[in-house]
Protein backbone atom coordinates (compact mmCIF):
# COMPACT_ATOMS: atom_id res chain seq x y z
CA UNK A 1 0.00 0.00 0.00
CA UNK A 2 1.19 3.31 -0.93
CA UNK A 3 1.90 5.78 2.11
CA UNK A 4 -0.37 9.11 1.81
CA UNK A 5 0.26 12.32 3.44
CA UNK A 6 -2.23 15.17 3.21
CA UNK A 7 -1.85 18.46 5.06
CA UNK A 8 -4.07 21.71 4.90
CA UNK A 9 -1.43 23.83 7.14
CA UNK A 10 -1.58 27.85 7.93
CA UNK A 11 2.62 27.41 8.94
CA UNK A 12 5.44 26.93 6.97
CA UNK A 13 6.54 23.29 6.36
CA UNK A 14 10.32 21.59 6.59
CA UNK A 15 10.78 20.46 2.54
CA UNK A 16 13.96 18.36 3.68
CA UNK A 17 12.07 16.53 6.71
CA UNK A 18 9.07 15.40 4.29
CA UNK A 19 11.11 14.60 2.02
CA UNK A 20 13.18 12.06 4.30
CA UNK A 21 10.09 10.80 6.04
CA UNK A 22 8.08 10.39 2.43
CA UNK A 23 11.33 8.18 1.72
CA UNK A 24 11.42 6.27 4.97
CA UNK A 25 7.64 5.59 4.56
CA UNK A 26 8.07 4.39 0.66
CA UNK A 27 10.37 1.91 1.70
CA UNK A 28 13.09 -0.02 -0.43
CA UNK A 29 11.10 -0.39 -3.57
CA UNK A 30 11.36 3.70 -4.12
CA UNK A 31 13.60 4.40 -6.75
CA UNK A 32 12.78 7.93 -6.89
CA UNK A 33 11.64 11.24 -5.65
CA UNK A 34 9.84 13.94 -7.66
CA UNK A 35 9.11 17.20 -6.21
CA UNK A 36 7.41 20.74 -6.83
CA UNK A 37 7.75 23.46 -4.22
CA UNK A 38 5.53 26.58 -5.13
CA UNK A 39 6.54 29.92 -4.02
CA UNK A 40 4.79 33.39 -3.72
CA UNK A 41 6.35 34.99 -6.98
CA UNK A 42 7.29 38.59 -6.86
CA UNK A 43 7.18 41.10 -9.32
CA UNK A 44 4.63 44.47 -9.83
CA UNK A 45 4.88 45.75 -6.28
CA UNK A 46 3.00 42.20 -4.91
CA UNK A 47 4.08 41.77 -1.51
CA UNK A 48 1.71 39.10 0.15
CA UNK A 49 -0.77 36.65 -0.91
CA UNK A 50 -4.22 35.24 0.62
CA UNK A 51 -4.71 32.18 0.88
CA UNK A 52 -8.56 31.07 1.69
CA UNK A 53 -9.72 27.75 1.55
CA UNK A 54 -12.97 25.40 1.99
CA UNK A 55 -12.38 23.39 5.25
CA UNK A 56 -13.76 20.13 4.62
CA UNK A 57 -13.79 20.01 1.23
CA UNK A 58 -10.43 20.80 0.84
CA UNK A 59 -9.22 17.43 2.23
CA UNK A 60 -11.93 15.23 0.40
CA UNK A 61 -10.88 16.64 -2.84
CA UNK A 62 -6.70 16.17 -1.98
CA UNK A 63 -7.67 13.05 -0.63
CA UNK A 64 -9.31 12.19 -4.17
CA UNK A 65 -6.66 13.78 -6.01
CA UNK A 66 -3.79 12.01 -4.50
CA UNK A 67 -4.94 8.37 -4.50
CA UNK A 68 -6.18 9.28 -8.16
CA UNK A 69 -2.24 9.91 -8.53
CA UNK A 70 -1.36 7.13 -6.72
CA UNK A 71 -3.02 4.29 -8.45
CA UNK A 72 -2.53 5.93 -12.19
CA UNK A 73 0.98 6.39 -11.28
CA UNK A 74 2.10 3.42 -9.25
CA UNK A 75 3.46 5.69 -6.56
CA UNK A 76 4.72 4.38 -3.59
CA UNK A 77 4.05 6.98 -1.30
CA UNK A 78 3.12 10.66 -1.86
CA UNK A 79 2.51 14.05 0.51
CA UNK A 80 0.85 17.08 -0.66
CA UNK A 81 0.94 20.05 1.80
CA UNK A 82 -1.23 23.28 0.79
CA UNK A 83 -0.50 26.18 2.96
CA UNK A 84 -3.44 28.66 3.25
CA UNK A 85 -3.78 32.15 5.37
CA UNK A 86 -1.27 34.83 5.01
CA UNK A 87 2.33 34.56 2.94
CA UNK A 88 4.71 36.76 1.96
CA UNK A 89 6.50 37.36 -1.28
CA UNK A 90 9.36 34.07 -1.00
CA UNK A 91 7.42 32.23 1.30
CA UNK A 92 6.45 28.21 0.10
CA UNK A 93 2.68 28.25 -0.85
CA UNK A 94 2.43 24.48 -1.67
CA UNK A 95 4.79 20.83 -1.57
CA UNK A 96 4.11 18.07 -3.91
CA UNK A 97 6.27 14.86 -3.42
CA UNK A 98 6.08 11.36 -4.90
CA UNK A 99 7.77 8.48 -4.55
CA UNK A 100 7.89 5.47 -7.41
CA UNK A 101 10.04 2.98 -8.43
CA UNK A 102 10.90 4.99 -11.34
CA UNK A 103 11.49 8.29 -12.51
CA UNK A 104 8.97 9.02 -14.74
CA UNK A 105 5.97 7.99 -13.36
CA UNK A 106 7.46 10.02 -10.06
CA UNK A 107 7.54 13.20 -11.92
CA UNK A 108 4.49 12.51 -14.38
CA UNK A 109 2.39 12.02 -10.85
CA UNK A 110 4.04 15.82 -9.39
CA UNK A 111 3.45 17.03 -12.67
CA UNK A 112 -0.66 15.55 -12.77
CA UNK A 113 -1.08 16.44 -9.12
CA UNK A 114 -0.01 20.47 -9.11
CA UNK A 115 -2.04 21.12 -12.57
CA UNK A 116 -5.20 19.69 -11.06
CA UNK A 117 -4.43 21.53 -7.47
CA UNK A 118 -4.69 25.18 -9.49
CA UNK A 119 -8.18 24.42 -10.60
CA UNK A 120 -9.69 21.68 -9.03
CA UNK A 121 -9.47 22.10 -5.37
CA UNK A 122 -11.38 24.56 -3.33
CA UNK A 123 -8.32 27.05 -2.97
CA UNK A 124 -8.05 30.80 -3.70
CA UNK A 125 -5.78 33.50 -3.32
CA UNK A 126 -5.77 37.22 -3.28
CA UNK A 127 -3.36 39.15 -3.54
CA UNK A 128 -1.65 42.09 -1.35
CA UNK A 129 0.70 44.61 -3.01
CA UNK A 130 3.10 47.84 -1.24
CA UNK A 131 0.30 50.29 -2.18
CA UNK A 132 -2.38 48.90 -0.24
CA UNK A 133 -4.39 47.58 -3.26
CA UNK A 134 -5.82 44.24 -3.28
CA UNK A 135 -7.58 41.74 -6.20
CA UNK A 136 -8.15 38.12 -5.82
CA UNK A 137 -6.68 36.44 -8.49
CA UNK A 138 -8.20 35.16 -11.70
CA UNK A 139 -7.92 31.49 -12.80
CA UNK A 140 -6.08 31.63 -15.84
CA UNK A 141 -7.35 29.44 -18.75
CA UNK A 142 -4.01 27.83 -19.20
CA UNK A 143 -4.29 26.59 -15.73
CA UNK A 144 -7.83 25.20 -16.87
CA UNK A 145 -6.53 23.69 -19.72
CA UNK A 146 -3.27 21.73 -17.90
CA UNK A 147 -5.93 20.47 -15.57
CA UNK A 148 -7.80 19.22 -18.28
CA UNK A 149 -5.44 17.37 -20.62
CA UNK A 150 -5.28 14.67 -17.59
CA UNK A 151 -8.84 14.01 -18.47
CA UNK A 152 -8.17 12.13 -20.92
CA UNK A 153 -4.42 10.81 -20.96
CA UNK B 1 -32.70 23.52 6.64
CA UNK B 2 -29.66 24.27 4.29
CA UNK B 3 -26.23 25.68 5.36
CA UNK B 4 -25.11 28.28 2.60
CA UNK B 5 -21.55 29.22 2.54
CA UNK B 6 -19.97 31.35 0.31
CA UNK B 7 -16.28 31.85 -0.53
CA UNK B 8 -13.64 34.18 -2.15
CA UNK B 9 -14.30 37.28 -3.79
CA UNK B 10 -18.51 36.07 -3.30
CA UNK B 11 -18.01 36.50 0.45
CA UNK B 12 -16.59 39.83 0.01
CA UNK B 13 -19.17 40.95 -1.75
CA UNK B 14 -21.60 39.72 0.58
CA UNK B 15 -19.90 40.22 3.55
CA UNK B 16 -21.12 37.08 5.21
CA UNK B 17 -19.73 33.80 4.70
CA UNK B 18 -22.61 31.92 4.98
CA UNK B 19 -26.59 32.11 5.28
CA UNK B 20 -29.49 29.54 6.36
CA UNK B 21 -32.06 28.67 4.55
CA UNK B 22 -34.91 26.69 4.56
CA UNK B 23 -35.95 24.01 2.57
CA UNK B 24 -38.43 21.19 2.80
CA UNK B 25 -38.07 19.11 -0.84
CA UNK B 26 -35.24 18.72 -2.84
CA UNK B 27 -34.75 21.44 -5.31
CA UNK B 28 -31.84 21.80 -8.04
CA UNK B 29 -29.14 24.37 -7.08
CA UNK B 30 -29.40 26.71 -9.47
CA UNK B 31 -33.30 27.03 -8.29
CA UNK B 32 -32.25 27.53 -4.44
CA UNK B 33 -29.58 30.23 -5.78
CA UNK B 34 -32.63 31.64 -7.59
CA UNK B 35 -34.59 31.83 -4.16
CA UNK B 36 -32.01 33.46 -2.43
CA UNK B 37 -31.16 36.14 -4.68
CA UNK B 38 -34.76 36.90 -4.60
CA UNK B 39 -34.82 36.88 -1.11
CA UNK B 40 -32.27 39.22 -0.26
CA UNK B 41 -30.96 42.40 -2.36
CA UNK B 42 -27.47 42.24 -0.54
CA UNK B 43 -27.39 38.38 -2.01
CA UNK B 44 -29.09 39.70 -5.95
CA UNK B 45 -26.44 41.96 -5.74
CA UNK B 46 -22.90 40.42 -4.94
CA UNK B 47 -24.34 37.71 -7.68
CA UNK B 48 -25.28 40.02 -10.74
CA UNK B 49 -20.89 40.89 -10.78
CA UNK B 50 -19.99 39.53 -14.20
CA UNK B 51 -18.00 36.18 -13.85
CA UNK B 52 -18.10 32.32 -13.65
CA UNK B 53 -19.44 31.03 -10.30
CA UNK B 54 -18.91 27.30 -9.38
CA UNK B 55 -21.64 25.45 -6.97
CA UNK B 56 -20.64 22.38 -4.36
CA UNK B 57 -23.49 20.22 -2.82
CA UNK B 58 -22.25 18.61 0.00
CA UNK B 59 -18.66 19.27 -0.57
CA UNK B 60 -18.50 17.74 -4.34
CA UNK B 61 -18.30 20.14 -7.14
CA UNK B 62 -21.55 19.84 -8.95
CA UNK B 63 -23.57 22.11 -11.50
CA UNK B 64 -27.11 24.17 -11.41
CA UNK B 65 -29.19 21.03 -11.96
CA UNK B 66 -27.48 19.00 -9.27
CA UNK B 67 -30.32 18.67 -6.81
CA UNK B 68 -30.23 20.19 -3.18
CA UNK B 69 -31.45 17.90 -0.29
CA UNK B 70 -32.33 19.00 3.02
CA UNK B 71 -29.48 18.99 5.31
CA UNK B 72 -27.26 19.34 2.65
CA UNK B 73 -24.17 21.78 2.65
CA UNK B 74 -24.19 24.57 -0.72
CA UNK B 75 -21.04 26.35 -1.67
CA UNK B 76 -20.93 29.00 -4.04
CA UNK B 77 -17.92 30.31 -4.94
CA UNK B 78 -15.22 31.84 -8.04
CA UNK B 79 -13.02 29.62 -10.23
CA UNK B 80 -10.71 28.12 -7.38
CA UNK B 81 -7.06 29.53 -7.92
CA UNK B 82 -4.73 27.16 -5.86
CA UNK B 83 -1.33 25.92 -6.29
CA UNK C 1 21.57 35.41 -14.81
CA UNK C 2 20.62 31.99 -13.86
CA UNK C 3 22.44 30.71 -10.38
CA UNK C 4 23.80 27.02 -11.14
CA UNK C 5 25.22 24.97 -8.75
CA UNK C 6 27.01 21.59 -10.13
CA UNK C 7 28.47 18.90 -7.53
CA UNK C 8 30.13 15.65 -7.79
CA UNK C 9 30.35 14.32 -4.44
CA UNK C 10 31.42 11.36 -2.16
CA UNK C 11 29.16 12.38 0.42
CA UNK C 12 25.44 12.73 1.08
CA UNK C 13 23.39 15.96 0.50
CA UNK C 14 21.38 18.13 2.50
CA UNK C 15 18.10 18.38 0.41
CA UNK C 16 16.20 20.66 2.20
CA UNK C 17 19.73 22.76 2.69
CA UNK C 18 20.15 22.73 -1.44
CA UNK C 19 16.41 23.73 -1.63
CA UNK C 20 16.20 26.81 0.46
CA UNK C 21 19.66 27.48 -1.04
CA UNK C 22 17.99 27.59 -4.69
CA UNK C 23 15.16 29.38 -3.58
CA UNK C 24 17.24 31.80 -2.08
CA UNK C 25 19.73 32.24 -5.16
CA UNK C 26 16.77 32.55 -7.78
CA UNK C 27 14.93 35.64 -6.10
CA UNK C 28 11.62 36.59 -6.12
CA UNK C 29 11.04 35.99 -9.89
CA UNK C 30 11.11 32.33 -9.09
CA UNK C 31 7.53 30.77 -8.85
CA UNK C 32 7.92 26.98 -8.53
CA UNK C 33 10.76 24.62 -8.21
CA UNK C 34 10.56 21.39 -9.29
CA UNK C 35 12.96 18.33 -8.17
CA UNK C 36 14.46 14.99 -8.38
CA UNK C 37 16.21 12.72 -6.05
CA UNK C 38 17.29 9.42 -7.16
CA UNK C 39 17.87 6.44 -4.17
CA UNK C 40 19.48 3.26 -4.45
CA UNK C 41 16.51 1.07 -4.69
CA UNK C 42 16.22 -2.58 -3.18
CA UNK C 43 15.18 -5.82 -4.54
CA UNK C 44 16.21 -9.02 -5.68
CA UNK C 45 19.17 -8.83 -2.10
CA UNK C 46 20.87 -5.78 -3.95
CA UNK C 47 22.75 -4.30 -1.29
CA UNK C 48 24.97 -1.05 -2.16
CA UNK C 49 25.81 0.35 -4.93
CA UNK C 50 29.22 1.76 -6.26
CA UNK C 51 29.37 4.34 -8.91
CA UNK C 52 32.68 5.37 -10.77
CA UNK C 53 32.90 8.28 -12.94
CA UNK C 54 35.23 10.22 -15.16
CA UNK C 55 36.83 13.33 -13.13
CA UNK C 56 36.84 16.34 -15.19
CA UNK C 57 34.76 14.97 -18.24
CA UNK C 58 31.86 14.68 -15.41
CA UNK C 59 31.88 17.91 -14.29
CA UNK C 60 32.34 19.60 -17.91
CA UNK C 61 29.34 17.65 -19.36
CA UNK C 62 27.22 18.06 -16.16
CA UNK C 63 27.85 21.84 -16.81
CA UNK C 64 27.28 21.51 -20.33
CA UNK C 65 23.83 20.09 -19.50
CA UNK C 66 22.62 22.35 -16.96
CA UNK C 67 23.43 25.06 -18.88
CA UNK C 68 21.45 23.83 -21.99
CA UNK C 69 18.47 23.02 -19.56
CA UNK C 70 19.02 26.68 -18.06
CA UNK C 71 18.46 28.12 -22.02
CA UNK C 72 15.98 25.78 -22.51
CA UNK C 73 13.60 26.03 -19.74
CA UNK C 74 14.29 29.61 -18.91
CA UNK C 75 15.53 28.51 -15.47
CA UNK C 76 16.47 31.10 -12.77
CA UNK C 77 18.33 28.81 -11.29
CA UNK C 78 19.53 25.15 -11.09
CA UNK C 79 21.36 22.58 -8.72
CA UNK C 80 22.98 19.32 -9.94
CA UNK C 81 24.71 17.25 -7.59
CA UNK C 82 25.97 13.27 -8.25
CA UNK C 83 26.91 11.02 -6.15
CA UNK C 84 30.09 8.74 -6.37
CA UNK C 85 31.63 6.07 -4.53
CA UNK C 86 29.81 3.54 -2.32
CA UNK C 87 26.12 3.60 -1.59
CA UNK C 88 23.68 1.47 0.50
CA UNK C 89 19.75 0.33 -0.68
CA UNK C 90 18.10 3.54 0.27
CA UNK C 91 20.65 6.34 0.18
CA UNK C 92 20.74 8.87 -2.52
CA UNK C 93 22.13 9.35 -5.48
CA UNK C 94 21.52 12.32 -7.61
CA UNK C 95 19.24 15.37 -6.57
CA UNK C 96 18.07 17.38 -9.88
CA UNK C 97 16.23 20.98 -8.01
CA UNK C 98 15.15 23.93 -11.68
CA UNK C 99 13.87 27.04 -10.39
CA UNK C 100 11.89 29.21 -12.65
CA UNK C 101 8.55 31.45 -12.96
CA UNK C 102 6.59 29.03 -13.57
CA UNK C 103 6.11 25.48 -12.97
CA UNK C 104 5.91 23.72 -16.41
CA UNK C 105 9.35 24.34 -17.26
CA UNK C 106 10.81 23.43 -14.02
CA UNK C 107 9.11 20.00 -14.11
CA UNK C 108 9.91 20.11 -17.78
CA UNK C 109 13.50 20.94 -17.19
CA UNK C 110 14.09 18.28 -13.90
CA UNK C 111 12.55 15.39 -17.05
CA UNK C 112 15.01 16.62 -19.20
CA UNK C 113 17.80 16.28 -16.78
CA UNK C 114 17.28 13.26 -15.11
CA UNK C 115 16.94 11.77 -18.94
CA UNK C 116 20.15 13.31 -20.06
CA UNK C 117 21.85 12.32 -16.79
CA UNK C 118 21.15 8.31 -16.80
CA UNK C 119 23.20 8.17 -20.25
CA UNK C 120 24.76 11.08 -20.68
CA UNK C 121 27.23 11.77 -18.59
CA UNK C 122 30.27 9.74 -17.61
CA UNK C 123 28.85 7.67 -14.83
CA UNK C 124 28.93 3.67 -14.00
CA UNK C 125 26.94 1.84 -11.28
CA UNK C 126 28.19 -1.39 -9.95
CA UNK C 127 25.97 -3.46 -7.83
CA UNK C 128 27.06 -5.86 -4.95
CA UNK C 129 24.37 -8.11 -3.59
CA UNK C 130 24.46 -10.27 -0.31
CA UNK C 131 25.71 -13.48 -1.66
CA UNK C 132 29.09 -11.49 -2.25
CA UNK C 133 28.25 -11.39 -6.36
CA UNK C 134 28.83 -7.70 -7.83
CA UNK C 135 28.13 -6.83 -11.74
CA UNK C 136 28.18 -3.70 -13.62
CA UNK C 137 24.50 -1.82 -14.39
CA UNK C 138 23.72 -2.16 -18.27
CA UNK C 139 22.70 0.43 -19.85
CA UNK C 140 18.80 0.00 -20.66
CA UNK C 141 17.24 0.96 -23.89
CA UNK C 142 14.62 2.97 -22.66
CA UNK C 143 16.92 5.24 -20.66
CA UNK C 144 18.65 6.02 -24.69
CA UNK C 145 15.27 6.32 -25.85
CA UNK C 146 14.29 8.74 -22.54
CA UNK C 147 17.17 10.77 -23.55
CA UNK C 148 17.51 10.75 -27.10
CA UNK C 149 13.50 11.99 -27.19
CA UNK C 150 14.65 15.59 -25.97
CA UNK C 151 17.14 15.77 -29.03
CA UNK C 152 14.43 16.43 -31.16
CA UNK C 153 11.89 18.33 -29.00
CA UNK D 1 51.97 10.83 -26.14
CA UNK D 2 48.80 10.13 -25.39
CA UNK D 3 46.89 9.43 -22.48
CA UNK D 4 44.42 6.40 -22.22
CA UNK D 5 42.09 6.27 -20.19
CA UNK D 6 39.96 2.67 -19.10
CA UNK D 7 36.63 2.60 -16.84
CA UNK D 8 34.09 0.44 -15.27
CA UNK D 9 34.14 -2.90 -16.48
CA UNK D 10 36.89 -2.31 -18.96
CA UNK D 11 39.35 -1.12 -16.20
CA UNK D 12 38.46 -4.26 -14.07
CA UNK D 13 38.68 -6.82 -17.21
CA UNK D 14 42.07 -4.79 -18.16
CA UNK D 15 43.52 -4.61 -14.19
CA UNK D 16 44.22 -0.89 -14.64
CA UNK D 17 42.73 2.45 -15.63
CA UNK D 18 45.41 4.21 -17.64
CA UNK D 19 47.98 3.65 -20.52
CA UNK D 20 50.64 5.91 -22.27
CA UNK D 21 51.40 5.30 -25.83
CA UNK D 22 53.75 7.45 -28.38
CA UNK D 23 52.01 9.04 -31.19
CA UNK D 24 53.99 11.30 -33.18
CA UNK D 25 51.03 12.38 -35.79
CA UNK D 26 46.94 12.41 -35.53
CA UNK D 27 45.37 9.53 -35.84
CA UNK D 28 41.59 8.62 -35.82
CA UNK D 29 40.38 7.12 -32.68
CA UNK D 30 39.43 3.71 -34.15
CA UNK D 31 43.12 3.45 -35.10
CA UNK D 32 44.62 4.58 -32.01
CA UNK D 33 42.48 1.20 -30.84
CA UNK D 34 43.61 -1.14 -32.94
CA UNK D 35 47.30 -0.28 -32.28
CA UNK D 36 46.88 -0.42 -28.55
CA UNK D 37 45.17 -3.71 -29.29
CA UNK D 38 48.08 -5.12 -31.50
CA UNK D 39 50.56 -3.97 -28.78
CA UNK D 40 49.11 -5.95 -25.70
CA UNK D 41 47.37 -9.28 -25.31
CA UNK D 42 45.49 -7.77 -22.45
CA UNK D 43 43.88 -5.12 -24.30
CA UNK D 44 43.54 -7.55 -26.96
CA UNK D 45 41.16 -9.74 -24.28
CA UNK D 46 39.87 -6.50 -22.69
CA UNK D 47 38.07 -5.28 -25.99
CA UNK D 48 37.31 -8.65 -27.17
CA UNK D 49 34.11 -8.97 -24.57
CA UNK D 50 31.30 -8.46 -26.56
CA UNK D 51 29.30 -5.07 -25.81
CA UNK D 52 29.57 -1.56 -26.81
CA UNK D 53 32.39 0.75 -26.11
CA UNK D 54 31.96 4.23 -26.42
CA UNK D 55 35.17 6.79 -26.74
CA UNK D 56 35.50 9.94 -25.60
CA UNK D 57 38.19 12.40 -27.21
CA UNK D 58 39.44 15.22 -24.86
CA UNK D 59 36.98 14.89 -22.98
CA UNK D 60 34.47 14.99 -25.38
CA UNK D 61 32.11 12.13 -26.26
CA UNK D 62 33.57 11.38 -29.81
CA UNK D 63 33.53 8.13 -31.93
CA UNK D 64 35.74 6.25 -33.75
CA UNK D 65 36.79 8.60 -36.47
CA UNK D 66 37.21 11.41 -34.59
CA UNK D 67 41.02 12.84 -34.66
CA UNK D 68 43.21 12.20 -31.61
CA UNK D 69 46.16 14.86 -31.51
CA UNK D 70 49.48 14.08 -29.79
CA UNK D 71 48.82 15.47 -26.34
CA UNK D 72 45.06 14.58 -26.09
CA UNK D 73 43.42 12.37 -23.18
CA UNK D 74 41.57 9.34 -24.55
CA UNK D 75 39.02 7.37 -22.66
CA UNK D 76 37.38 4.52 -23.56
CA UNK D 77 34.22 3.26 -21.54
CA UNK D 78 30.74 0.54 -21.52
CA UNK D 79 27.96 2.77 -22.06
CA UNK D 80 27.28 5.31 -19.12
CA UNK D 81 24.43 4.25 -16.31
CA UNK D 82 24.42 7.56 -14.34
CA UNK D 83 21.31 8.62 -12.50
Amino acid sequence: MASVRILVSDTDFDTGQEISDLLQRSGEGAGGLGAFVGVVRGGSGLQSLTLEHYPGMTERILEGLVLEAVGRFSLSGCTVIHRVGCMNVGERIVLVLTASAHRAEALDAVRFLIDRLKTGAPFWKKEHYEDGAGSWVDAREADDWAAARWDTA
Amino acid sequence: MVTVLYFAALRERLGRASDWIDLEKPLPAGDLLARLRAADPVVEAAFSVPGTIRVAVGQRLADEATIVNPGDEVAFFPPMTGG
